[in-house]
């Protein structure tokens, strides 16, 4: 399918790009907010609560960053919050079981990779909707995770395990992860060939198969990576606490969701940055202290959290509107 | 004459229910332009397909060079070499210029990594061979005008440095100046020594530019291929639809009546500005210029889908104001937009659906639809237009690209409307059908319809037209008759140069 | 494609069974059969009739977002917009002491006035409705909690348990209901104009704007529609349950969701039907059901409907691609 | 139905002057706060005056027989619910000829936990055991079972008194919030600000006990403030953010009430994480198995529960015991296997005071 024509512009004077850019409107929402609150509450603007803001989002938005891939070429996983569950069980459980702590990691890692094979598979090749195979994955994967631990949580973990814990150079790990993960999957989505071709099947599939693109590798490929993303996301998760919940990651997708469309990802495909979806995500996490910062009553904090990304949005789509 | 570059023999595709190709042979020669007609759904678009490795044939041979080989992607066929500019846009909306151009074969650093600025440099250079320098490189395509878009898929195929390149009616969306300029590439990549096969529905290209010419009909070649030199318009048609046609633009005189639409002084943001003219029962209006003079966009300004901002609509003397589609809608105006799959057709709704979706509301009982009365509109239509189709219940996305407009028609006509607006009423479209729509527009502005057309195609607006209005820059510059409408006074007064330009305004009246 | 002499008549009858919902009917009489095999409580009317009970609320929800979904819309608030409408519905009644009648027509309003809030953020403002109505989402459950600060109203008269609880005839009343509304909007969307613009404009936008179709104004009317049926099912499930409470229905629209592509609608829109929605509904209610009553335990049952979900969409796929 | 007058209103004083009313008066009442005034009990002669319990109707004489039994927790997969499994399994299997499973929804939503019950009660069992979700909502499909003969009993968490014959009272509402207050004032001392994380806002049990815990503050530690309520939502990782927030927040906050299996571990988590460990009291509910590495590190001094094993355990007793006609209206004990004699109040079983758990018993403790 072509492009609808719009009315033909003479050549517009071309905004300055950032202005264009959604990360900005992100970035500048996360900056008011901050401002206001500390203004309310100084401690707010401590380096403690902000880097506690950003290891709290942190697992959010890596998988938001798999996230990103995955809607950018067109698709939706919404079988990322039981995949969580699923790869926090098996690191924590081998963990608990000697086998090495980094072993341990990477298979939870790879499970993830496995299941978003398998996903990629039913979506790329068997030609299902992926809205239809995640929703079934997250059917399956639930059930299965309770049949399998019952509802014991996962303790006595080795000290080695509780990576999320420590830090590295005075930031926490979990931080440096979403930071290196973001910039990775950015540049990879950025300047990466196969990361074009993703934005290029997810804006025009038939049009990125004639320019030699094989569509259903870009949509195996996005779900794996979203997969091995959710892994790593679960090693976070999971390394966070000093025991691990056996029913982990109900309605992570929610969230996941929200941050990746907060941040801009167009849900039709074709557009958006992993830059935004982590921003976005860590826009939503921050809204939630800053409502119990400004002691918001707890019965309204959902209604004030929603507000404000409501809020976010309409600046978003109106300032959109005004630039064409 | 130099050996063929590419040589297809026998070579055959079927699909289900249709034999596509049938032991088709054609070759295309180093530094030659091959042109390939016939009428929609002749193979065309399969045999370019199997060229590029989009399709595999069901037999046959392909030989590049004299060698056989099997192109079994599209990515291959772009390694041999062997590029193509489909006739359906393929870009994707949300990317740079740049990296339309260039997906899939991006420049690159280690690694497979994109170098942005090599890229957007090699972009500027293409659009740059293409006179399109004021396209700014890293822009997202949404939002180009379809010339521009036209461009873009253009500047991709020759990105490629095919040796050969096939396009697939590449001037459907140009105008006579963008298609000058294409056809000075073509030439240029013709003496570097590029076989060209070149697709079109315009018959005065192939002879402005092709070498040979290769006529489809049903799958199958017609006859052979032939040197363009040796052959004529009236014998390419005949082979085409496989009778004579008596005359491509079947004009009849009007009797123009009272003036039904007269716009004054309409404003829209900068593409329609001060735009004056009046439209009289039973006239067709020929409305040209240059892509981005603003022709469509006062389309929809009139038609209420991009509501004036000023200045002012009368029908049949009375003052209008129309904010929407609906309101243009009741006053008795219908367009027929220019992007036929966009903005025309529900693709996945059926013949019936598609016809009888303008008057819906004509065809409700107590609310609900009269499925009988329905099927009464459709066939109706179906049958005064003359749509080929295999029932009311087929899916339009099936059709033809004269059928799919003939659709679109039937949906306004169903209207009754007093105005009719026509853009590009028969772009893409092939030779029998395109005279059936003009024939069809004679016979409703004998009605007493009025028409409005907009088109790219000077012959036809010179054909079909008893007034053309030229606009350029937003608003209309010139006003000519039948009699003075010679392509030189329109492409001069488009292009806007200076002095024909005066004087086509002093003489016409049309500032108030 | 070569032009042929055009067959002007529709020969419907033979395609049924290739149809979206003739493959679906027949995986739910597999299904029905396989399950009343294994169980012999499974297969009678009273059972069957008991199902309706507890699927009604999220059917409701399930004949809107068809036409949302067809139209290429989402409404993801429906279960946001149930509990607010129940808590209002509990609110009004209890604390503001309205009759209860009174308090029933502020539950509809109110679930009127989510749905136009998202009607007009999507038709209007131009949101896209997936941002729209997550924020929504999140928005009217916060209402819910924070105007009910998260106290349940209860001690509803008997005669108010008709509604959720009560029969017409042999019939749960719901049922009764149900398919009245079933009927209704298959109807509206499949012989009205209504119900055409709506697939026009999921097939479309553009194009339905160019025809002259009111496009700002169906949308607005579609998610207007499903506030009205997510107020309608508060009111029903509160009926049910006799009491209101601020978490009502927390992720209900997932299952409704599931519903209706399993239905065969696609997510993409422009296609779907009631009916395909409905039989997509029986088939995950008797499913789940019918496990249950074999002895199958709740996380198996969880996994046999993720794998049916997929099979039933693959299989609806390969027969129709044939 | 008659409504009390005082139902129209949400208002705090309104219901806990329900409550000091309810509880005034023995037995202990276990209705929420909220819970409209009971129906008048069935005019049955048999029964003791002041019974108010449900019947079921026309049960068929089960006496030695082999029993059907299921229990519908509030949700499968967690911690504590797998425990009063394993306790009810025990049971079952001491007993013999029963035929006991455990199936629940996988999240805590009423919505689900009424069908499964409908779908036991269409398959015919003969005992539901249940754990409400929500006390009014769950009535009427327990009514529907005691009509058709169906025993229900509920644990952990009741209904309404009229949807179910006894229920299994782990510990009183009063007990609980005594013990958690106590245990925090042990540490904090009387005069401290102290939060709360809660499961969901909308939870009975947790609104029961704070309500209770704020009422015994009041009469014993006036000076003890309640900052915040936030709640956790059956996920640890709101739980930890929730008390991150509250310390940052409220710098001056002493203590930090976990009031769920889940909400504890993960405010504990927290205030471990933030190197808080002796300055601020951690004190909630939760299994021995959650909390043992917090109660070993000593960054929690003790946990307040029951033994959920033996909940279950004296559910599937009471069970086999009304089945059998020991059970019935009037008794004053039920015989439960290893727990010996528990004491019947009304239409309550208690299972005795909450325990403490502490660094020197949990390691007794497996569940």
């Amino acid at each position: 399918m072509s492009t609808p024509a719009a009315p033909t512009l003479p050549p517009l004077p071309r905004p300055r790009r950032w202005v264009v850019q959604q990360e900005s409107v992100l970035v500048a929402a996360i900056l008011a907010l901050t401002l206001c609150v500390s203004l309310v509450n100084p401690d707010f603007l401590n380096t403690s609560n902000l880097l506690d803001i950003a290891v709290n989002t942190a697992y959010i938005a890596v998988a938001a960053a798999g996230m990103t891939m995955v809607i950018v070429s067109g698709n939706i996983d919404i079988s990322v919050g039981s995949m969580l569950g699923v790869c926090a069980t098996i690191a924590g459980e081998l963990a608990r079981n000697d086998v090495p702590v980094p072993l341990a990691f990477a298979a939870a890692v790879i499970a993830g990779g496995i299941m978003g094979a398998v996903n990629g598979a039913l979506v790329a090749y068997a030609r299902i909707p992926a809205i239809v195979v995640t929703l079934g994955m997250l059917s399956i994967l639930r059930g299965g995770l309770i049949l399998v631990t019952q509802g014991r949580w996962i303790e006595s973990l080795p000290q080695a395990f509780f990576f999320s814990q420590r830090s590295t150079l005075g930031i926490p790990n979990p931080v440096w992860v979403m930071v290196i993960v973001a910039l990775l999957v950015w540049f990879f989505m950025r300047y990466h060939r196969l990361g074009r071709a993703i934005y290029a099947v997810g804006g025009n599939a038939e049009a990125a198969r004639l320019a030699g693109i094989n569509p259903r590798q870009v949509h195996f490929f996005v779900f794996v990576v979203n997969g091995l993303l959710v892994g790593l996301a679960a090693v976070l998760y999971a390394s966070k606490f000093t025991a691990i919940q056996s029913n982990a990651g109900q309605g992570f997708e929610l969230a996941v969701i929200s941050g990746t469309v907060v941040g801009g990802v167009s849900i039709l495909g074709g557009t958006g940055t992993v830059l935004g979806a982590v921003l976005g995500s860590l826009l939503i996490s921050q809204i939630g202290t800053a409502a119990v910062f400004l002691k918001v009553s707890p019965f309204w904090l959902q209604a004030v959290q929603g507000g404000l990304i409501l809020l976010t949005v309409l600046v978003d789509v109106l300032r959109r509107r005004r630039m064409t | 004459m130099s050996e063929p570059v590419i040589e297809l023999r026998g070579i055959s595709k079927r699909f289900p229910g249709v034999q596509a190709l049938d032991n088709v042979s054609f070759d295309v020669r180093e530094g030659e332009v091959h042109a390939l007609l016939g009428e929609n759904g002749a193979g065309k678009s399969t045999l370019i397909k199997i060229l590029t490795g989009a399709y595999q044939a069901d037999g046959g041979q392909i030989f590049l060079r004299g060698k056989p080989v099997t192109i079994p992607d599209t990515r291959h066929g772009l390694k041999l070499g062997i590029a193509a500019i489909y006739q359906e846009l393929s870009l994707y909306p949300d990317l740079s210029v740049a990296e339309n151009i260039f997906m899939g074969h991006h420049p690159s650093l280690r690694g497979g990594l994109v170098n942005w600025r090599q890229m957007e440099q090699r972009a500027r250079a293409i659009l740059h061979e293409l006179d399109a320098d004021d396209l700014d490189v890293s822009r997202p395509v949404r939002g180009l005008s379809v010339g521009n878009q036209q461009r873009v898929e253009i500047a991709k195929a020759l990105s490629h440095d095919a040796r050969i390149l096939i396009m697939d009616e590449p001037t459907a969306a140009l105008t006579k100046h963008d298609v000058d300029q294409l056809f000075a590439i073509v030439r240029r990549l013709r003496e570097r020594g590029v076989a060209v096969v070149y697709i079109t529905h315009r018959l005065e290209e192939v002879f402005l530019l092709a070498d040979r010419v290769t006529v489809l009909r049903d799958g199958r070649v017609v006859g052979e291929t032939l040197d363009v030199s040796k052959t004529s318009q009236a014998e390419l048609i005949r082979m085409m639809v496989g009778r004579t046609l008596d005359t491509l633009f079947p004009k009849t005189p009007a009797q123009p009546g009272e003036v039904v639409l007269e716009v004054r002084n309409l404003c829209y943001g900068r593409t329609t500005r001060k735009v004056n003219f009046i439209l009289r029962q039973g006239e067709i209006v020929g409305l040209a210029g240059l892509v981005g003079a603003g022709r469509s966009e006062l389309a929809q300004v009139i038609f209420g889908v991009t509501p004036a901002e000023s200045g002012e609509i009368r029908v049949n003397g009375r003052p209008v104001s129309i904010r929407s589609p609906r309101e243009a809608m009741a006053l008795g105006i219908a367009y027929v937009p220019e992007d036929r799959k966009n903005q025309g057709l529900l693709l996945r709704m059926n013949v019936r659906e598609n016809t009888a979706l303008a008057v819906l509301r004509q065809l409700l009982r107590y609310g609900f639809i009269d499925y009988a009365a329905e099927d009464r509109l459709a066939k109706e239509y179906v049958e005064q237009l003359q749509i080929r189709t295999p029932s009311l219940l087929q899916q339009v996305v099936n059709l033809s690209g004269g059928n799919q407009q003939k659709v679109v028609l039937a949906k306004w006509l169903a209207t009754k409307p007093k105005v009719l607006i026509l853009d590009e009423p028969t772009r893409g479209i092939d030779v029998g059908a395109k005279a059936e729509i003009h024939r069809l527009m004679n016979a409703l502005a004998q009605q007493g319809m009025a028409i409005l057309m907009i088109s790219s195609e000077l012959p036809e607006i010179l054909g079909m037209s008893d007034r053309v209005l030229v606009m350029r820059q937003g608003t209309i510059v010139a006003e000519l008759d039948r009699a003075q409408a010679t392509q030189e006074a329109v492409v001069a007064a488009a292009m806007g140069a200076d002095e024909l330009h005066m004087t086509l305004v002093a003489s016409t009246s049309l500032n108030p | 494609m070569t032009a042929r002499t055009p067959t002007l008549s529709p020969a419907r009858h033979v395609r049924v069974l290739r149809t979206q919902e003739g493959v679906l009917f027949i995986i739910l009489l597999v299904i029905i059969v396989v399950l009343s095999l294994l169980s012999d409580r499974f297969l009678t009317a009273n059972n069957l009739l008991n199902q309706t009970r507890l699927l009604t609320e999220t059917a409701l929800l399930a004949l809107p977002m068809t036409l949302i979904i067809i139209g290429g819309g989402i409404d993801l608030s429906v279960g946001s917009t149930l509990a607010w409408s129940a808590v209002m519905l509990g609110f009004s009644w209890q604390l503001l002491g309205l009759p209860l009648p009174l308090a029933v027509l502020v539950c509809l309003l109110t679930g009127l006035l989510g749905g136009a809030v998202n009607g007009y953020l999507i038709a209007y403002v131009r949101v896209p409705p997936l941002i729209a109505t997550l924020a929504t989402l999140a928005i009217y459950r916060g209402f819910s909690f924070g105007i009910s600060q998260a106290r349940s109203a209860r001690g509803f008269p008997e005669e108010f348990a008709f509604w959720g609880q009560g029969q017409i005839g042999p019939f749960p009343t719901q049922f009764v209901v149900l398919v009245v509304l079933i009927v209704a909007a298959h109807l509206l969307l499949s012989r009205t104009g209504f119900g055409r613009w709506v697939y026009a404009i999921g097939n479309n936008e553009v194009a339905a704007r160019y025809s002259g179709i009111p496009v700002e104004r169906v949308k607005f009317t579609l998610y207007a529609l499903s506030g009205l049926m997510a107020g309608l099912a508060a009111f029903i499930f509160t009926s049910r349950v006799t009491t209101t409470r601020a978490d009502a229905a927390t992720g209900l629209e997932l299952d409704v969701i599931a519903a209706v592509v399993l239905g065969g609608t696609s997510i993409f829109g422009g296609s779907g039907s009631v009916v395909g929605t409905m039989l997509g509904l029986a088939i995950i209610t008797l499913l789940r059901n019918g496990l249950l009553l074999t002895g199958v335990k709740g996380d198996a049952t969880f996994m046999v409907i993720g794998v049916v979900l997929i099979i039933a969409v693959l299989i609806n796929d390969l027969v129709r691609k044939r | 139905m008659k409504r009390n007058p005082l139902n129209r209103s949400f208002v705090v004083l309104a219901l806990s002057s329900l409550v000091i009313a309810a509880c005034a008066a023995p037995p202990p009442a276990a209705q929420q706060p909220a819970a409209p005034a009971q129906p008048a009990a069935p005019a049955e002669s048999q029964l003791p005056a002041g019974w108010k319990a449900g019947i079921p109707k026309n049960a068929p004489d089960r006496k030695g027989k082999k029993l059907v039994i299921r229990d519908v927790p509030k949700l499968i997969g967690i911690g504590y619910f797998a425990a009063t499994t394993k306790g009810m399994e025990q049971a079952a299997a001491e007993l013999g000829n029963i035929d006991f499973k455990t199936d629940a929804p996988t999240e805590a939503k009423i919505e689900k936990q009424i069908e499964f019950i409908d779908n036991f009660i269409t398959q015919g069992v003969d005992v539901i055991l249940f754990a409400a979700n929500d006390p009014v909502a769950i009535a009427p499909v327990l009514k529907k079972a005691l009509d058709q003969g169906i025993l229900v009993i509920g644990y952990d968490a009741d209904a309404q008194e009229d949807a179910r014959q006894f229920f299994v009272n782990q510990a009183t509402f009063e007990a609980i919030g005594a013990a958690l207050i106590e245990d925090m004032v042990s540490q904090t001392g009387p005069d401290a600000e102290v939060a709360i994380v809660t499961s969901s806002l909308t939870a009975p049990n947790q609104n029961r006990w704070i309500e209770e815990m704020k009422k015994y503050a009041a009469a014993k530690y006036p000076n003890l403030k309640f900052v915040v309520t936030l709640p956790s939502e059956e996920d640890q990782q709101l739980a930890f953010k929730a008390t991150q927030d509250i310390m940052k927040t409220y710098p001056n906050v002493k203590g930090v009430f976990g009031l769920s299996s889940v909400a504890f571990p993960g405010a504990a988590d927290a205030v471990k994480q933030a190197g808080k460990c002796g300055q601020i009291a951690v004190v909630g509910l939760s299994t021995p198995n959650q909390m043992r590495p917090f109660v070993k590190e000593g960054c929690v001094k003790s946990v307040v529960l029951w033994n959920p094993i033996d909940l279950g355990y004296a559910a599937v007793y009471a069970a086999r015991a009304v089945a059998d006609g020991e059970l019935k209206p009037g008794a004053t004990t039920l015989k439960a296997g290893r727990l010996g004699e528990l004491q019947v109040r009304g239409s309550e079983i208690l299972l005795g005071p909450p325990f403490i758990f502490t660094k020197d018993n949990i390691d007794k403790f497996d569940f």
